[in-house]
């Protein structure tokens, strides 16, 4: 079933070029988290994992030709995912709330050695 | 309007059958309109012979008033019952009035254990008096509850006092309650909690001031004597987490 | 969106197909139609099981210890495996196959005027991984320690630990039977929606689409983005179950609420995954028998979006006493009741349907008119358990169980018997019979309201849901509470004994019933257009679509329908 | 013998690569709730970078590189493709399966030493973590392998060619998720 050559055809980035891009971040989000500051371990480590994951779905996934409710529902699935999280944190990340104490939980961070440093 | 079903012996119990009357009242009123046009319309455009049905595509503005219109006052009456109810719920479960005592409510596979502060006031002493599945207050006082499980999700409910909160393992809730009316009523499991969660039935007591007295009387000296002594040391210790499986009704 | 494909190509006969044997033919075949009878055939006999679990469960609590005929004796941990299991049959391996699987394969491409599924035989594993958990979860009953006892929500630490919960075989069982059925679901739903997306007929533009596929499709989108963290949850509950890992204990660093949160985040859009294909049955009922077109296509169209999104902000009004935080209630109380508005809305819409109709009370429309009526009463009562502060009283009551089950039982066996009667004669190439009919649906609704009328109110008398014998709470050992559970109990096994008015009606006319033709109840979508029973391939001549499927009663024509695949 | 319905595309989608949208979809929404659980439990437990400690960065970066590059191939891969040659479609193929392979060997390697070290999956719920996301990945990664391979047998004879782009879709998919994973499993220590 040969295919129509698609409007794809011209627009094509250069992949290998977009690889070394990849690669090039892979190695900062490697090499930033050695300076132990927490900022820059956030911003290295999530913030390029983040940036990467935009140039696959962007170059190699070609969302930027495919049709637009394509990444509409891809980044809805993600604000849902979001939405559990802000929806289930306060109970199940914090250990202690509005007349509740989950004591099992802070006995757990308690009785833990202490954390070498915290992360 | 609710106590026609279940006694109203907690002080919040009236805020509670006051909203559940308003949403009675704004809920019933909707469901009686919309069952009568229902039926309505259904009686007044039956097939007849001869008689075609009208064209009404419903997305002009003046026919979608019929709609959009009841639609609305729907969403005002939405917005009563949410101010009731975020009243209500901030007054019983997210305020805590200053207490003048306090129970322990420790729930397990299959039975309530209530630890009350004996005559000196404070909870983890010697004299506190420990009951299984009988709880005694005063009525009129303001009691703090700690709410914990030793295995299992339990809830405790006692529908005379509209009071009714889960007890999670591993977490220790507080909440409040304020008895209004003397009288027995029952304490009920109401989370699943394995075979015996239709058999945990425990039974709370509202006494008069002198009666609750005579109570402790009759209970603390005797907890005095060395076996339940004992016992209540042993037992005391603050609830172990990870308890032993499955321990049996006491 | 013209369609690409050439029209050439999709006027051509239908693919002959070689003479197949029984088993290619029926149960090993690819055709839509078929796979919708497997999914409508599993769903009954579910429903079976459904309904002898119920039955001897409330035998127990109207007459507590004494031997249940054609059960025994019942005891707890057999009553909280018979509570277990009538709950997750009736939503699992009742309504879901039935209302979005059977109803879903049957009708989308037929309505859509297609020859089948896009993924034929992608349709039939789903169906048959579908089969293995229904087999699976019936295989629970006979494992050692007995069925499942934690109740169909399966709460950690009672689903995770063998020592609480006593059957070490029959909670990891229950959970991968009901992965299994997700997993079915899953790749049903993906098949639904890049079928109705793609395969639409030359014509048919979105507005054209009836109703009732539209909300198979938003019922199987919900499913698919809601099931997400449910299927990451039960994975991690069969290792706490299986692999000794602490994802919900609490001492060990897990948290028996994460499993509440990620249920209910499932749980309540699925409840609409269920709701939606019956409102869209309805819909189609309604209008046919109404000779009515539908009143605000797009309003109900955008009310339902609006309800699918709205359906993810709700899920904490299930835990509101369940140890989450209290301030979190009142944000899950306030969502709750504004999501009480769509629905309202659209049985508005749905009533006002009628208003200027010619209204025929065949059985069909007898099912769909009764299906709004218990409906309202349902949702009504929603606004009870929305309200955070009414719901400290009203949890796990018998006020709830008489809530959900007047949506649940409209939902799951009042829409399904208006669609079933609506379209037996295109399934079947015959007619339901009419008075067996109307007898079926007295002797359904009439003791449907006397089985949760009288638990509305002994759930407001302080009944808590799986409670095995009230006689152990001197409050409700009274007997005027303890009449009510046995006239509840006494209506519901009236029910029961008039479904086989339905079985005999249903089986009976398939061979016997009055002969059909293709559009007996002159209606316009699109089905209406192929043979009764469609051929493999549905139509003769795949249709063009000319106009929206609720031409009815069009002025200065003078027959009171129009086709959508009739030209001009 | 396709039935008429899969060659219509209303949407101008091809019918395979908008089902492929589809399962990304839902895949989304089954590694996201896995991860928000990690995450939350993470965040909530600060003890946990004990253990994860123990977590062999390089062995990810290792992995994160391999997972790259064969993502690299699935692209050429489905550009080849789309000029008909099949047969360079399906040594690009091949390539990622070999890719993949590699991947799976890098993680046995890596487990089988924290295993031997003592950090299995019940020791402690940060490992129980660590190996239910990892795992869950890595049947991923084992499910495209078998898929690639049974396209790329495909393609050799030019046949079901699009089919090269929707495996390539997948795959990078996969990948997207091991580029969140290695920053939650290995950097966050």
């Amino acid at each position: 079933m040969t295919r129509e050559p698609t409007v794809a055809e011209q627009s094509h980035p250069n992949y290998v070029k977009v690889w070394g891009v990849l690669v090039a971040l892979l190695a900062v989000s490697v090499v930033g988290p050695m300076f132990e500051i927490k900022l820059v371990t956030l911003v290295t480590a999530f913030g390029v994992a983040i940036l990467k994951a935009y140039l696959v779905a962007r170059n190699f996934m070609h969302l930027h030709i495919e049709r637009r409710y394509v990444t509409y529902l891809l980044v809805g699935m993600v604000a849902l995912m979001l939405l559990l999280f802000a929806g289930v944190a306060p109970d199940v990340m914090k250990h202690e709330g509005h007349q509740w104490k989950n004591e099992a939980a802070q006995k757990v961070v308690r009785d833990a050695a202490p954390a070498a440093k915290v992360h | 309007m609710l106590t026609r079903y279940v006694e109203a012996a907690s002080s919040y119990a009236q805020d509670i059958d006051g909203l559940i009357t308003l949403i009675t009242v704004l809920v019933g009123f909707w469901f009686l309109v919309a069952q009568a046009v229902l039926f309505g319309l259904i009686f007044r455009f039956r097939a007849k012979q001869g008689v075609k049905a009208q064209y009404i595509s419903g997305e002009e503005k003046s026919q979608k008033r019929w709609v959009t219109i009841p639609h609305m006052l729907v969403l005002v009456c939405d917005v009563f019952i949410i101010v009731g109810a975020v009243r209500v719920w901030t007054d019983v479960k997210q305020t805590l009035p200053p207490a003048d005592h306090t129970v322990r409510i420790v729930s397990q596979q299959w039975a309530w254990t209530f630890i009350q502060p004996g005559p000196d006031g404070k909870l983890d002493t010697e004299d506190d008096i420990k009951t299984i599945d009988e709880l005694h207050v005063k009525e009129g006082a303001t009691y703090h509850f700690q709410l914990l499980s030793r295995d299992v999700l339990h809830s405790f409910s006692v529908p005379a006092f509209r009071l009714k909160q889960d007890a999670v393992p591993g977490r220790l809730i507080t909440g409040w309650f304020k008895p209004t009316r003397p009288g027995a009523y029952d304490i009920q499991c109401a989370e699943i909690c394995g075979i015996g969660h239709g058999i945990m039935a425990a039974r709370l007591f509202v006494e008069t001031p002198e009666e609750h007295q005579k109570w402790m009387e009759k209970l603390s000296p005797v907890a005095r004597a060395p076996t339940p002594q004992a016992e209540a040391e042993q037992e005391n210790t603050p609830p172990a987490e990870g308890a032993s499986a499955g321990a049996g009704a006491e | 969106m013209s369609a690409s494909a050439p029209a050439g190509t999709d006027s051509s006969a239908p693919h002959g197909h070689p003479e197949e044997g029984f088993f290619r033919k029926y149960l090993w075949s690819t055709d839509h139609k078929i796979i919708a009878m497997q999914y409508l055939l599993t769903g009954m006999a579910m429903a079976l099981i459904g309904g002898f679990t119920v039955y001897a469960f409330r035998m127990q609590v109207a007459f507590p210890g004494e031997s249940v005929p054609g059960f025994g004796q019942v005891t707890p941990g057999a009553y909280n495996a018979l509570v277990t299991s009538h709950g997750t049959v009736m939503i699992f391996w009742v309504a879901m196959p039935v209302l979005i699987a059977a109803f879903g394969n049957y009708l989308i491409p037929l309505m859509i005027g297609c020859d089948d599924m896009v993924f034929p035989r992608l349709n039939r594993l789903s169906y048959q991984i579908f089969l293995l958990s229904a087999v699976v979860f019936i295989a629970t009953f006979f494992v050692d320690g007995g069925a499942f006892g934690g109740a169909w929500t399966a709460y950690p630490p009672l689903s995770t630990k063998p020592e609480y919960s006593l059957t070490p075989l029959g909670a990891p069982l229950w959970l991968i039977a009901v992965a299994l059925e997700f997993v079915a679901f899953l790749i049903g739903g993906i098949n639904f929606v890049t079928t109705v997306m793609n395969s639409r007929a030359p014509g048919m533009k979105m507005f054209d689409v009836p109703i009732v596929v539209w909300m198979i499709i938003a019922a199987s989108i919900l499913f698919m983005a809601s099931i997400g963290p449910l299927i990451a949850g039960a994975m991690m509950m069969l290792m706490d179950q299986l692999a000794g890992t602490h994802f919900y204990d609490p001492t060990q660093g897990g948290d028996p609420v994460l499993w509440q949160h990620l249920f209910w985040f499932f749980g309540h859009p699925e409840v609409y995954v269920v709701l939606f294909p019956a409102l869209g049955i309805v819909a189609e009922v309604i209008t046919v028998f109404a000779r009515k077109k539908l009143f605000a296509y797009k309003t109900v169209l955008y009310t339902a979006i609006g309800t699918c999104v709205l359906s993810f902000f709700v899920w904490a009004h299930h835990q509101f006493v369940a140890g989450i935080d209290p301030r979190m209630a009142n944000v899950f109380s306030v969502t709750t009741l504004l999501i009480s508005v769509p629905i309202a809305e659209m049985l508005f819409v749905f009533i006002a349907t009628l208003y200027g109709g010619s209204i025929r009370l065949a059985t069909p429309m007898l099912w769909a008119l009764a299906f709004l009526v218990e409906f309202l009463l349902g949702g009504v009562t929603g606004i009870f358990l929305g309200a955070s502060a009414a719901d400290i009283y009203f949890h796990d009551t018998y006020f709830v169980v008489a809530h959900f089950h007047y949506t649940f039982f409209p939902i799951a066996f009042i829409a399904v018997f208006a669609g079933l009667t609506y379209w037996f004669p295109k399934m079947f190439g015959r007619m339901m019979n009419e008075t067996l009919g109307k007898i079926h649906f007295w002797g359904t609704v009439i003791p449907f309201n006397f089985i949760f009328i009288p638990l509305f109110i002994t759930g407001a008398s302080g009944d808590h849901r799986r409670i095995y014998n009230y006689n152990h709470f001197p409050d409700l050992a009274r007997p005027e509470l303890q009449d009510l559970r046995v006239l509840a109990t006494v209506a519901l096994v009236v029910l029961l004994a008039f479904q086989l008015v339905f079985l005999v009606n249903f089986f009976w006319s398939m061979r016997k019933g009055r002969k059909a033709e293709a559009n007996p109840w002159k209606a316009n979508t699109l089905e209406w257009a192929a043979a009764s029973p469609p051929p493999h391939g549905n139509f003769a001549e795949l249709p063009t679509v000319y106009r929206g499927p609720y031409e009815y009663s069009v002025p200065d024509r003078p027959d009171d329908y129009w086709p959508q695949h009739m030209p001009g | 013998m396709k039935p008429i319905a899969t060659t219509r595309s209303a949407t101008g989608i091809p019918t395979g690569r908008l089902a492929v949208w589809w399962v990304m979809a839902s895949e989304i929404v089954i590694f996201g709730g896995l991860l928000a659980a990690y995450v939350m439990h993470r965040l909530g437990h600060p003890e946990w970078s004990n253990q994860a400690i123990h977590t062999n960065t390089w062995l990810g970066a290792l992995n994160t590189l391999v997972l790259l590059t064969s993502s690299l191939f699935a692209v050429l891969a489905h550009q080849a493709a789309e000029h008909g040659e099949g047969r360079k479609a399906a040594r690009l193929l091949l390539a990622t399966a070999g890719g993949a392979l590699v991947f799976l060997v890098v993680k046995s390697f890596e487990w089988s030493h924290e295993i031997a070290a003592g950090y299995t999956l019940t020791s402690n719920t940060f490992w129980s973590f660590y190996y239910t996301a990892a795992g869950l990945h890595a049947v991923h990664v084992i499910a495209g392998l078998v898929i690639m391979l049974v396209v790329a047998a495909d393609a050799a004879k030019n046949r079901e060619l699009q089919r090269v782009e929707l495996i390539g879709l997948y795959w990078h998919f996969v990948d997207i998720v091991w580029i969140f994973l290695f920053p939650l499993l290995y950097i966050a220590k």
